[in-house]
């Protein structure tokens, strides 16, 4: 599976039959500027939309697809073009039926620029074109081969939306889907709520029941606050809550009456990233020498109370192709190893404690970027500071607002850290985040403005290639390779720490660790 | 009195005392009083300030105070004893049996709400009056109180009406009960001359009626017109008391005397100096000094009335008569001379009661004033506008001349707001008339440009009614006086420059240290009087120098001035009210009235016989104590009803 | 912001005292925080969030950190805040003031009605709104107070300078012949200058919180920088875990509001008692 | 207006995960007159404020109208229920302790400490007390009355201290009048003085307050919003402080001084109608 699950919640399921009613109210941390998934690319949005939407196909398996709107499909040789057979009676929340065009006019509504998609068009970038060949059978085509494609369509953010709701102006945008419950309503920054859609009758392969869902409703509350929002769970106001704090993780679980599930997130684990383009980095003693001084182990197990796993690899382990023997390339924590690297390169310990070297301090720009902090990042990277300290490294944390992040830093490339995760269940995020032509200037994830031809031939061949083994082999290289050279120093995996009163019954989760609703019931 | 009243007296009180609680210890504000009053009597009680006349009033209506503590051996009205009093019935006889009549009638009146309303009060909470007929019951009230318009008056609140006129409304709902007793605080205090006549007549009419009055005052002259008994306070005890006509004529108490002496009197005499001073410099400090630090109230010289009174007689420090026992032993009242016509006696607390007081300790060489021929200010026809928030111009001062000869005394005297302090103003150059100029020495000054003017400045100073404002609050009394002294010099001459100065106003050097906040409100006027000498200035100006002050400091500060201008040679602009004060210190005397000169001539010849009307108007409604006047005999009273609000 | 209106503490003399004595030492910790603890950065992890102890007599926070020596080291950058921008603001409201009561009629007129406008905005949007021109930071955090306290002393110090102007004293001085410039440096400058120095020292608990609030918001000094208002905002976090992370961080603010509040009102007493009238 | 580093367009994009390109930054640009100069942004600016316009969000993509619409309803009931609890604590605790010294030494400490003390400290501290840990509140809410206590609260106590401080002042001063001792004079009780005499003398300077209040209200709202999650324009503008959105700021700041001043002109009013010395002094 691709999530630790919470084996409790599902054994409940059996104990007693369903029970159709009530409305589910699930406090989630983030909110969104938009319900239209080919436009959001925040998880939130993800979470709702997934309720609302169904994809052509399910994720099964670390490789695995089934079928959903899609009940067969079928890949050319050149790998450039699928062809999807479609389910036969289903209809959107607004009676249009669902056919071919529905799919061709959701494709084409994502990648179309007018919708300045923000994710969705990024997961399939090589999208060509779709053809309509009957109500039920659309043919999509690809510029180029592209093996993610399936696992791209199985995610919300490519969920088929009704023709006749994208036609109308993006101003009076609603989400309209196939999905099990129908939008009702969004108070910004506040609400989302879903009624049931009683005629639904579309669920993925392996969902728990045919029918339409049990609940009646489905509220999503913002409730941006950590503590906030665990107080709500425990009050009982609320039956569900994304990202428990995890240090109130440990009191929930011996609390009683909740299901806790933690879901480690699959992708890039939360890394520091190191720019190896400028200044003292540029050096690989000194990339391994600050990797040497963070004891991330201790860190991570405290200030998370050992609920978020210490990563020690930039990949998630619960991502295909992790490579467990790479971390053995990774310069660990040896604070006497740090300071004889840094010796060696020639950086000196001055009066105030940092190292000097021909008369510059050794200081490392990490610019923090408030807005996108979440998790206690921002304490963690306290704790970083303060160990990189005791080796004689400067690190200052420059406050920017997104505009700056993105423009002088990410961009302009002024900074020699930066820290970020990225959640897809796909090793082909290893390409995203070191590929030479990915930098963030170019939409892509290379932070440490990696430039290796090695590693840019090894994530080509591997998502191009058919050949499973092959894929695995380059990504395992790329795992040793960034580790050595100490391009990313990896910090935690995210877990999706959740939990549901146990009244919540039959709570399942799909493979980008979104729980599914459709089968979830409220008991007594 | 006649027989016509009852003779159980309608209040009785003795062994009265009253103490407060304080951080710096218990002050006995009242010791030890003995009072009685029969219906339709008036009790007049007299004293300086602080001496407990207003504790011992509101102790009469159970308003002593929230940390009072009020004792007496009896305290009775109308036959029953107060002393038993719970709230309730205490609230039952406060307007409704015992009208109080507060002595800041400016403020008494609820500035939020209605006159008509604060007069019903009374009506309304002892349930006197119907709703339906509660107006019309004000109305005949205000009416009765001699307020004209009454239906106006009624809607207007407290601060659209004059000062007299809220006095009597005030008195209104004192009386609207219709009390047996009314007690009235220094009910003229506050007022012009005219409007004080018009109430006093009031009173006096209410007193016909059968209405008996505790009449309180610190001015005698007030309380000679109506009173049949007098009781005079000092340092909280009663240290006199009798029937007005013997009291006033003949004194017991040296301190009754001295009162007595200090009255400035527009038909006195001459214009002589009144006692200045008995003790040497700094008398006025006599009463600080013994009562330790910070007995100062409101600004006035107060009596503490603390432990370090208990021996000796209270009046001792002041007193010319004053000898060993008088300093170590409180003097027991003792009566004194016949009883009045009721057969009563006159009571006393004093060793030597009735002593004629050494006429040395009084006498003050008289040296003729020279009196030049020469102008030293002339005033050539000034005239001042003002723009009133309405859009019209007042004439603040219209064409007014006069000339002030060197050395010679000018007062200028009128109702306010007749323009005298914007004339000072204009002679002083802080303000430039309209029309006319003002000549200095035969030159220039009005009309110069003020960097011209800066050089002769220190030949014309002025002495403000309230000093203290005049002061730099940061500033040192050295400093004050020093920045006086013209000239460079250095720190150490400057101080002797200023403690020489406080010598000639008649103070301790040693309070150069002191800020001015700290002084009594005599000291504080010599130091005003010692910085406006300090450059040797041909003219002093004096705005209303004396009416802040208690009668005896008063006396002592016109007997200064008196004296500089002998000894100096300087010449007064000296502005007042008070025609008794001005009659005293003036050598000539200009009046004014809605900012023109009525009437200007000297001194004698404008009291003994005014040719304005207005001036003898100002003259007639001067009170004033009638001497010659045979016990039991009522003073003649001149009520002037319309004319001034 | 409360602007001048205080009402009378009744306040004992040790009270007093103890304000005084408190408000000294957040002072001392400000100036020489290395005086009274050690690093306030030394994080160990593995003694997070422990409860007060002989080691760490305020317990520890989310990294191990000595809460003690944070709040210490918290000082100055709250009191930079708190203090630095009353003093700023005292400064500059003073000129502007100054100019508005005495320059020419224009310029006068010009400055009161700059005030008067920024005076129109509520101090704290006020200060928003330059946070957000400036980014957040100790610094611009200051200035901000700044900028929305300033008008409110100016709009003082020009009344102030207005009654002293007219003052019978002043008239006193003219009375005697004194030059204009000995007039305005002897009498009006100080006895405009001593209300405003009270009036600042009144209002340093106002800046205080409204440094604290802006920190809290994330918008004053920046982590890992100890600052009260900061510590809060991370505290919430950890608010069933370890409540004494919220107590002493918020008992530090108020205490010192409350000391700096004291003292400037004791001040004032001493300064209105020399003046009494 | 764009005074400051950072690119609007970037915000307006959709930030960081966006990653837009530029073509999508030009066109963004275009719309929004980004790549003018300064003054003439600022020009435009001050037109669209006359017209009541004020502009887009960059962070939310929406008018700032529209958002703050949207907002206020949430920040009115904080705020009004805040300045009624405050103003109903305030007179109730002055009335109960003027006059009576022990009382008042114990409210007057204890509305010293509230002065003092940051209203997102007392939040915090309600929070985990009353919701967290007794339950007895909601810690969120769909604005019902409930959810509203202790969020007035929060920001009431601070304000209420002050008034209760100012009232009793008052209140004592007016005690302290001659005119109170006439009516008592009069024969009228305690209860009548307090009543119909002192509280209008009390309310004078507590009106003078209220322009502080509002204020205190206006900037506690932006910190209690935050500390209780809930939604308005505080929580808003502390956002859009942080992500630099202008038109927000602006938005608010505009508004927030506007209404302001009417409170202010209706407090000047108002004070003309309680005090009839006002009219006359003029
Ligand atoms: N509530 C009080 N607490 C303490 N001392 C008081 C109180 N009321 C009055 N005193 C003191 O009692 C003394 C007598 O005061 P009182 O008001 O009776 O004087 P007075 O003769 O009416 O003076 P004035 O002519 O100024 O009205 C004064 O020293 C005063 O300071
Ligand atoms: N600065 C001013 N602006 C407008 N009106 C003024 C001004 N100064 C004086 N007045 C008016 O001019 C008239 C004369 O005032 P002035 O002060 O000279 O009277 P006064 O005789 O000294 O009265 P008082 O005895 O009350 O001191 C009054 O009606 C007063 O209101
Ligand atoms: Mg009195
Ligand atoms: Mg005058």
């Amino acid at each position: 599976t691709t999530g630790g699950r919470d084996e409790q919640s599902a054994g409940r399921t059996g104990a007693a039959g369903p029970v159709a009613g009530g409305t589910l109210t699930y406090a989630l941390a983030g909110t969104q500027v938009s319900l239209d998934p080919a436009v959001a690319a925040t998880a939130v949005t993800g979470l709702i939309d997934r309720n609302v939407f169904d994809s052509l196909v399910v994720q099964t398996g670390p490789a695995a697809f089934g079928p959903w709107l899609a009940t067969k499909w079928a890949v050319s040789g050149d790998g450039r073009t699928y062809t999807f057979t479609l389910r036969d009676g289903v209809t959107f929340h607004d009676g249009t039926p669902f056919t071919a065009e529905a799919v061709k006019a959701t494709l084409d509504h994502v990648v179309d620029p007018a919708t300045k998609s923000a994710y969705a068009a990024s997961l399939i970038a090589p999208y060509e074109k779709s053809r309509v060949v009957d109500d039920h059978v659309v043919e999509v085509t690809l510029k180029r081969p592209f093996t993610p494609f399936l696992q791209a369509l199985s995610v919300p953010y490519l969920g088929i939306q009704s023709p006749a709701a994208l036609a109308r102006p993006v101003a009076d945008y609603r989400p309209v889907g196939t999905g099990p419950f129908s939008y009702v309503s969004w108070d910004k920054d506040k609400r989302v709520t879903l009624r049931r859609n009683a005629a639904y009758a579309s669920p993925p392969a392996g969902a728990s029941h045919q029918g339409a869902a049990y609940l009646d409703g489905l509220v999503f509350e913002s409730v941006p606050e950590d503590a906030t929002r665990y107080g709500a769970l425990t009050s009982g106001q609320v039956q569900a809550i994304a990202g428990v704090p995890p240090v109130d993780a440990g009191k929930l679980r011996s609390l009683g009456g909740f299901d806790f599930t933690a879901q480690e997130t699959p992708g890039l684990n939360y890394n520091l990233y190191l720019n190896q383009t400028r200044g003292p980095l540029k050096d690989v003693r000194v990339r391994r020498a600050l990797s040497a001084a963070v004891n991330v182990d201790e860190l991570v197990k405290n200030i998370y109370f050992g609920q978020f796993p210490v990563a020690r690899n930039p990949l998630s382990r619960t991502t295909a192709a992790y490579d467990a023997t790479a971390e053995s390339e990774l310069a660990s924590y040896d604070l006497a190893a740090a300071e004889r690297l840094l010796d060696e390169a020639g950086w000196k310990k001055g009066s105030d404690g940092y190292r000097v070297k021909d008369g510059r301090t050794l200081a490392l720009t990490w610019p923090y970027w408030a807005e996108g902090n979440k998790e206690q990042r921002d304490v963690l990277a306290e704790g970083i500071q303060a160990q990189a300290k005791l080796a004689g490294i400067k690190i200052e944390r420059p406050a920017v607002d997104t505009g700056a992040f993105v423009s002088k830093y990410l961009i302009g490339g002024e900074y020699d850290l930066v820290d970020v995760s990225f959640a897809r269940p796909t090793p082909d995020v290893l390409r995203f985040a070191f590929a030479s032509g990915n930098t963030y200037a170019k939409a892509g994830g290379n932070v440490a403005l990696v430039d290796s031809p090695r590693i840019d031939t090894w994530v080509e061949e591997a998502a191009e290639t058919s050949d499973p083994a092959t894929a695995t082999k380059d990504y395992a290289a790329v795992q040793h390779e960034v580790l050595r050279q100490a391009y990313v120093l990896p910090l935690y995996t995210p877990v999706q720490l959740t939990a549901f009163s146990a009244k919540a019954r039959g709570v399942t989760f799909d493979a980008q660790t979104y729980p599914v609703f459709h089968g979830v019931w409220l008991g007594a | 009195m006649s027989g016509d009243h009852p003779s159980a007296p309608l209040l009785e009180v003795a062994g009265l005392s009253v103490a407060f609680p304080t951080r710096h210890g218990v002050v006995r504000a009242v010791r030890d009083v003995d009072l009685s009053l029969r219906a339709g009597e008036c009790l007049a009680v007299v004293g300086e300030s602080g001496s407990g006349k207003s504790v011992t009033a509101r102790a009469l209506l159970g308003l002593a105070g929230a940390g009072a503590r009020v004792s007496a051996r009896t305290l009775a009205f109308e036959g029953r004893d107060l002393r038993t009093l719970g709230g309730g019935q205490w609230r039952r006889l406060r307007g409704r049996r015992i009208g109080y009549v507060l002595q800041d009638a400016l403020t008494s009146l609820d500035p939020l709400r209605r006159v008509g309303l604060e007069v019903a009060e009374a009506l309304e909470v002892h349930g006197l009056a119907r709703r339906d007929d509660l107006d019309d019951q004000v109305i005949r009230l205000l009416t009765e109180a001699g307020v004209p318009d009454p239906h106006v008056r009624f809607l207007q609140y407290p601060h659209e009406l004059s000062g007299g006129l809220r006095q009597r409304a005030l008195i209104a709902s004192a009386i609207a009960a219709g009390p047996a007793l009314l007690v009235a605080d220094e009910p003229t205090t506050a007022l012009d001359v005219t409007v004080q006549a018009q109430v006093l007549g009031l009173l006096e009419e209410r007193r016909r009626r059968g209405t008996a009055l505790l009449l309180i005052s610190h001015d005698l002259a007030v309380v000679a017109r109506l009173a049949d008994q007098v009781a005079v306070m000092f340092a909280g005890e009663v240290v006199e008391r009798g029937p007005a006509a013997a009291l006033l004529s003949s004194p017991a108490h040296p301190y009754t005397a001295d009162l007595l002496a200090a009255v400035p009197a527009p038909d006195a005499p001459d214009a002589t100096d009144a006692p200045e001073a008995p003790h040497g410099p700094d008398a006025s400090d006599a009463s600080d000094a013994r009562g330790g630090s910070g007995g100062m109230a409101r600004g006035l010289p107060v009596v503490r009335t603390g432990p370090a009174a208990a021996t000796g007689c209270p009046y001792a420090p002041r007193c010319a008569l004053a000898d060993d026992r008088c300093r170590s032993e409180p003097p027991p009242p003792v009566s004194y001379g016949e009883g009045g016509p009721d057969g009563e006696d006159r009571m006393v607390r004093c060793f030597h009661p009735g002593r004629e007081r050494s006429a040395a300790a009084f006498e003050t060489p008289v040296a003729p004033v020279r009196v030049k021929d020469h102008a030293v200010v002339s005033v050539r026809g000034i005239t001042k506008r003002y723009r009133s928030p309405d859009g019209s111009r007042r004439t603040a001062v219209g064409d007014v001349s006069f000339d002030l000869r060197a050395g010679e005394a000018l007062g200028l005297v009128g109702e306010s707001g007749s323009g005298k302090s914007t004339t000072a103003r204009i002679v002083l150059a802080e303000i430039v008339p309209d029309a006319g100029t003002v000549l200095l020495d035969g030159e220039p000054w009005s009309g110069l440009r003020e960097r011209d003017r800066r050089s002769r400045r220190s030949r014309i100073q002025l002495v403000d009614q309230d000093p203290l404002s005049s002061f730099d609050p940061r500033f040192t009394v050295e400093r004050v006086v020093g920045e006086a002294v013209p000239g460079r010099m250095p720190r150490r001459r400057r101080r002797e420059r200023a403690a020489a100065l406080l010598g000639q106003v008649g103070l301790d050097p040693a309070l150069l240290d002191r800020l001015p906040a700290r002084l009594s409100g005599g000291q504080r006027q010599r130091v005003a009087i010692a910085r406006a000498l300090a450059p040797g200035p041909e003219v002093i100006v004096c705005d209303e120098p004396v009416s802040a002050l208690d009668v005896t400091v008063q006396a002592q500060i016109l007997a200064l001035l008196a004296r500089l201008r002998r000894e100096a040679g300087v010449a007064l602009l000296f502005i007042s009210h008070d025609l008794g004060v001005v009659r005293q210190v003036c050598d000539r005397v200009a009046v004014m009235k809605d900012g023109r000169l009525v009437e200007t001539g000297a001194v004698a010849d404008v009291f003994r016989a005014p040719r304005a009307a207005y001036t003898a108007e100002l003259l007639a409604a001067v009170p004033r104590i009638d001497r010659g006047r045979t016990a039991g005999e009522r003073p003649s009273v001149t009520v002037t009803l319309e004319g001034h609000p | 912001m409360p602007r001048a209106r205080l009402p009378r503490a009744g306040l004992p003399r040790p009270g007093v005292a103890l304000a005084v004595a408190f408000f000294a030492l957040v002072c001392l910790a400000a100036a020489f925080p290395g005086l009274l603890a050690h690093a306030p950065d030394q994080v160990n992890p593995a003694l997070a969030l422990r409860g007060p102890t002989a080691g760490h007599p305020l317990g520890t926070d989310q990294l191990g950190r000595d809460v003690l020596a944070r709040l210490v080291f918290g000082a100055r950058p709250s009191l930079l805040v708190g203090v630095g921008s009353t003093l700023l603001a005292g400064v500059a409201g003073a000129a502007w003031g100054l100019l508005a009561a005495l320059g020419g009629r224009v310029a006068g007129e010009a400055a009161m009605r700059l005030a008067d406008v920024l005076l129109s905005f509520p101090a704290v949007l006020m200060a928003l709104l330059v946070v957000a021109v400036l980014g957040p930071g100790t610094r611009n955090a200051a200035l901000a107070i700044t900028v929305a306290l300033a008008p409110g002393f100016a709009r003082v110090v020009r009344a102030q300078a207005l009654v002293v102007r007219g003052s019978p004293y002043v008239r006193a001085a003219v009375g005697l012949g004194l030059a204009p410039a000995r007039i305005l440096l002897r009498h009006i400058a100080p006895n405009v200058v001593a209300p405003l120095l009270v009036l600042a020292t009144v209002n340093v608990g106002t800046a205080l919180i409204a440094g604290a609030s802006l920190s809290f918001l994330g918008l004053g000094p920046q982590p890992p920088a100890p600052e009260w208002g900061a510590m809060l905002a991370q505290s919430r976090d950890y608010l069933d875990v370890s409540w004494t992370l919220a107590l002493f961080p918020g008992a530090a603010i108020t205490l010192t509001v409350m000391a700096a509040t004291v003292a400037g009102r004791a001040l004032q007493a001493r300064y209105e008692g020399r003046e009494a009238r | 207006m764009r005074l400051v580093p950072g690119d609007p367009a970037r915000v307006i994009a959709g930030g960081v995960q966006a990653n837009a390109t530029p073509q999508v930054l030009d066109a963004i640009r275009d719309e929004y007159g980004l790549g003018e100069p300064i003054v003439v942004q600022y020009a435009r600016f001050l037109g669209r404020l006359l017209r009541a316009d004020l502009g887009g969000s960059y962070q939310l993509g929406r008018p700032v109208s529209r958002v703050i619409g949207e907002q206020i309803g949430a920040t009115l009931a904080l705020a009004a229920g805040a300045a009624v609890l405050g103003f109903g604590l305030a007179v109730t605790l002055a009335t109960l302790t003027a006059g009576r010294p022990r009382l008042r030494a114990l409210s007057r400490a204890v509305e010293f400490c509230s002065i003092s003390t940051p209203n997102f400290w007392i939040g915090i501290l309600l929070l985990a007390a009353f919701s967290f840990h007794l339950g007895w509140f909601p810690v969120i809410g769909d604005g019902g009355p409930a959810a509203l206590v202790l969020p007035c609260a929060a920001l009431a106590l601070p304000i209420a201290g002050m008034l209760a401080q100012v009232t009793r002042d008052g209140l004592e001063r007016a005690l302290d009048q001659p005119f109170a001792l006439t009516a008592r004079a009069r024969g009228a009780t305690e209860h009548r003085i307090r009543v119909r005499h002192a509280l209008r003398h009390a309310a004078l300077p507590v009106l003078t307050l209220s322009g502080w209040v509002l204020g205190e209200l206006l900037a506690g709202t932006v910190v209690v919003e935050t500390v209780f999650a809930r939604q308005g324009l505080g929580h808003v503008v502390v956002a859009a402080v942080r992500g630099r959105d202008f038109p927000v700021v602006t938005g608010v700041v505009v508004l927030s001084a506007l209404v302001f001043s009417l409170i202010n002109i209706a407090v000047d009013l108002l004070y003309g109608l309680a005090d009839p010395r006002i009219g006359a002094a003029a």
